[in-house]
């Protein structure tokens, strides 16, 4: 281990915006964390996962490109309503004709409503989920014909 | 006097709960919707119950299924916490009709709380500072509306009686603007509460949020525990708390709460509850009681080294409180950030699975939670998931804490306000002290919150 | 004044001092071995570096690892938390050779206090009430031995000047034993120790084994801050300890307390100590001084309000303590249970991973830990995986907190003692207090431990 | 849900020892747990793991029945020293005749040791660890041949 190369690596991490740094050696090993300071917001996703904690699998997050798929998928973990109110008819059914924008249904998490809306025109093959049910983020709502 | 408790509620509240009816000795029932059967009130309590599908007002707001469930378990007590059906006057009634104690005040106080022209001639009637305006409903009579208005004064507030948490308000800055904003209003408070009953308040401009704890027995013994500082808001939800309110000379907020205290007496109250007041140009104005345990109720226990729910849960047994006046101190500073599961810049609801979760321990933190690693925050309910709480010799100290345990905590898989309470407590006009209630919407001082 | 501070230690403490180093602002330099890289205490610190393979006498115990660790990451304090190096003065000194703060007092002290004839003899001259018992070595004269043996009185007890932690010791019930006695314990001392130096104190038949927390800045004040009873021990290691000592009235506290703090201005001490005396028959008997930070500083903190840790520091920085006596109290009660990761029946030491954690929390509840859910606990270092501390208004309030708390805790995947805590926090004889150091290896009330 | 059934459920619960029981009908469902009383402790691993929360799986335990083993299996988490004192001869080699209570390592774990024994007579055809090794517990340390 050089100590100069690593007071070297300290610099170099101080005058970086890095937020961690790992360096291995000759069996040594260090590691380096930059903490916020004052008012400037880390953010949690930017954080590295802790290491020797329990970690579960993220959900995964919706593929982007809406306007060319196939498929309409939830952008959020929620409850459904496919209808504006209970006993109303639903926003859409099979064989529906849609253009982009056209809403396919409520979603609801934690008394927030927003509606999901179709990325593109096309026929509706099969709506795939019913009003009450949870769904996960990146889920079929609805597929196209 | 009972030896069990049914909580009708969930979440952090219901673990809180649960922990004070185990430090009592009684047996801790918990109810619970389908989404909520692996949740941590669950585990914890000595027996649990589904009573029924996900949605609250399918379950926890279902008072038939609670009351049943009561039945079933021989539960002879209802602890309510906070939110649900905590501040529902008929089912405090139903409660004890059904032969069981509804641990908090009786029905008919909380009906006299919940209407805010009622709540508000009582408190005058107490010697409770009010903002100036009439403790009754305006008059129909326009003539008559344009003089009380001229006596309260412009900016005025117009208030649905029946309104609450922001809805049912109209701010009035002209003269000429009284009587269209009037009929709206009183229109807007028939369709949405009911109640087409209106009164005027003066509008105070840069109030803080400060508010006052209380205790009554059922013996005519009441004690005022401590005020508490909310001023922290955003669309009227409290962000972070603290105790005791900085900046007010602790002689006139023994005054106020003496006040206060003085009112339960003269109004029968029994529990815990709290008075809320605006704050403005060094006076107090009483806004509303909450008849209840409050969310921020671990600032005061910080401070006052009280167990307010043990205090509540002996109250409601019928004890005598063994507490005098001046055997209540105020000791160091304490702040509680909610933890939500929201995005910290739009706020936007983020339910989903919990995936890696470390809290802060060690001197001068508590945290109260039901989450953990692995749980999944359902959709269906609000979105607080915990509650930071630390506690510090000084209000100064109490931050340094603060921002050292934000920075050690870390929730993963969901978005969190976490960012959000580190910039607060780091944010240099907060640390200074007595922000208004305006202070986090109109973007702290860097910028846009 | 130095600005950032290395933790060479590992574990629950080092997670501890970290939080204090966070709260004071200095940046933190985690030292690890190999098996722990993953561990808490690297994490949180602002940089870590791993010293060395998982034995300790590789890397926590590598006097030359730390130095070169503490020059290349530019630490300018060393705090050595307890056991490993915290108590070695030839460390002290080698950490102020090289231009740093050792966070504790001078080499020269800790030399005086590790040697127990000399800490004894400076402890009488300052007044600290010691056991009957020359406070020299024994001469080789057997005629002289037994007369000096007939002085104190039997039975009394043979210990090396060199031993601790229960090694070195021998006790001798009748004159006839002493001489044989004395032999093997002296050839004991020559080759465990290195040092054939033998004393002789009175034998204490059924002591409490209580103690005095200290602190003394570099300016020549220093204050006591509270007493500890720690009586709950198997194999010398203290299993439960509490704050204040119970049932010692508080005069009587108040005045080996002044004695402590004096001695404390006489010896030069500088940081926080521990003055630790066997009670017995309403008398303290001073054993030896720790020169360092304690496992058990929670419960202090707990009932002073006082963070023992940041105190520490700041007196290390050369600050002077603000603090008068008279503003030192002592509110409520505290417990703290040592969790360790072994059979609760057996002891027997059971590392591996745990696979299920929760830990308490809610009101008057602190953790302070480096585990979780999915740490391994390594093969390699003692079994102390975290501490559950609790804070009641009362003796009595505290141990139904204790109960509520430890019946709420789970740890999965490998065996702890935790079973065996809530056991002693129901028996009966415990619960009323003032139990003498034998009591739990005896097999408490209940039967065999 | 028949509340009477469910009173009557309490009451079993109650009469017996059970620590759990849970009971599921028409969409409802009880659980009861019994909290471990006054001095009788209450094995961990007795608990039901908790739901919801994050589980990672046990250790597995070391099979019974050593004496008809073709493998010598590590009783613990540990630390392997295959001989008394560091640069002493290993206890055991490749070829040795071993017979039952013949040492073959020694387990270290929190500086407590632990004598690893043969449990039957046999040779010894591999010893699949070294000195300074972390082997789990029910991890082979030796082949009989």
């Amino acid at each position: 281990m050089d100590p100069e190369k690593i007071k070297s690596l300290i610099e170099a991490m101080a005058a970086s915006d890095l937020a961690e740094m790992e360096f291995s050696e000759d069996g040594w090993s260090l590691r380096l964390v930059r903490r916020h300071e004052g008012t400037v917001p880390r953010q949690a996703s930017s954080l590295p996962a802790a290491r020797g904690f329990a970690r579960l699998k993220p959900v995964p997050k919706p593929p982007d490109g809406a306007a060319q798929a196939s498929e309409v998928l939830s952008p959020t973990f929620g409850i459904v309503y496919l209808g504006p109110a209970p006993g109303a008819p639903p926003f859409v059914s099979t064989g529906d004709h849609v253009t982009a924008g056209t809403t396919i249904c409520i979603l609801e998490a934690m008394k927030v409503f927003q509606e999901v809306k179709a990325g593109r025109h096309g026929v509706i093959a099969a709506v795939t989920v019913a009003t009450g049910d949870e769904v996960e983020a990146g889920q079929v709502l609805a597929r196209f014909a | 006097m009972f030896g069990s408790v049914l909580i009708a509620n969930r979440g952090e509240i219901a673990v809180r709960v649960i922990r004070a009816c185990r430090l009592l000795g009684l047996r801790a029932v918990a109810v619970h919707s389908v989404a909520d059967a692996d949740s941590a009130h669950v585990r914890l309590a000595d027996t649990a119950i589904c009573i029924g599908p996900a949605p609250a007002r399918q379950s926890y707001l279902d008072q038939a299924a609670i009351l049943a469930a009561a039945e079933v378990t021989g539960a002879e007590a209802i602890h309510p916490g906070y939110g649900f059906l905590s501040e529902n006057a008929a089912f405090a009634d139903r409660v004890e009709e059904a032969g069981l104690t509804f641990i908090g005040p009786a029905g008919a106080t909380m009906r006299v709380m919940g209407d805010k022209i009622a709540a508000k001639r009582a408190m005058r009637a107490a010697g409770v500072p009010c903002v100036p305006g009439l403790d009754e409903g305006l008059p129909h009579d326009p003539g008559r509306v344009i003089e009380i208005a001229h006596d309260i004064g412009y900016p005025l507030i117009l208030k649905a009686a029946g309104g609450g948490g922001g809805r049912g308000m109209r701010r009035v800055d002209r003269e000429e603007d009284l009587l269209d904003a009037l009929a709206v209003t009183r229109e807007e408070g028939r369709s949405a509460f009911g109640n087409g009953e209106i009164y005027a308040e003066r509008f105070l401009t840069h109030p803080r949020h400060v508010e006052i704890q209380v205790i009554a027995d059922a013996h005519g013994h009441a004690l005022w525990l401590g005020s508490r500082d909310c001023s922290l808001q955003r669309r009227h939800q409290k962000v972070i708390e603290e105790a005791p309110a900085p900046g007010i000379e602790p002689s006139q907020l023994a005054a106020v709460g003496e006040r206060c205290a003085h009112a339960c007496r003269q109004i029968g109250y029994r529990g815990v509850g709290t008075f809320e007041f605006l704050y403005e140009d060094g006076a107090f104005f009483f806004i509303e009681m909450n008849t209840r345990l409050q969310v921020e109720h671990p600032v005061t226990e910080m401070t006052s080294g009280l167990d307010l729910v043990e205090l509540q849960i002996r109250v409601a047994r019928g004890e005598r409180l063994q507490l005098r006046q001046d055997e209540v101190t105020c000791r160091g500073h304490s702040f509680e950030c909610r933890l939500n599961a929201e995005d910290p810049v739009t706020f936007k609801p983020s339910p989903g699975l919990i995936t890696d979760w470390q809290m802060p321990g060690g001197p001068g933190v508590r945290i109260d939670t039901h989450a953990g690693p692995g749980y999944r925050v359902p959709p269906y309910y609000d979105s607080l998931i915990g509650k930071l709480i630390v506690h510090g010799a000084t209000r100064d100290d109490a931050l340094a804490r603060l921002r050292a345990a934000l920075d050690e905590a870390r929730i993963e898989g969901i978005a969190t306000n976490l960012p959000l309470h580190r910039r607060l407590a780091s944010d240099t006009v907060f640390c200074a002290g007595g922000v208004d209630i305006h202070y986090l919407e109109r973007g702290m001082s860097g910028g846009v919150a």
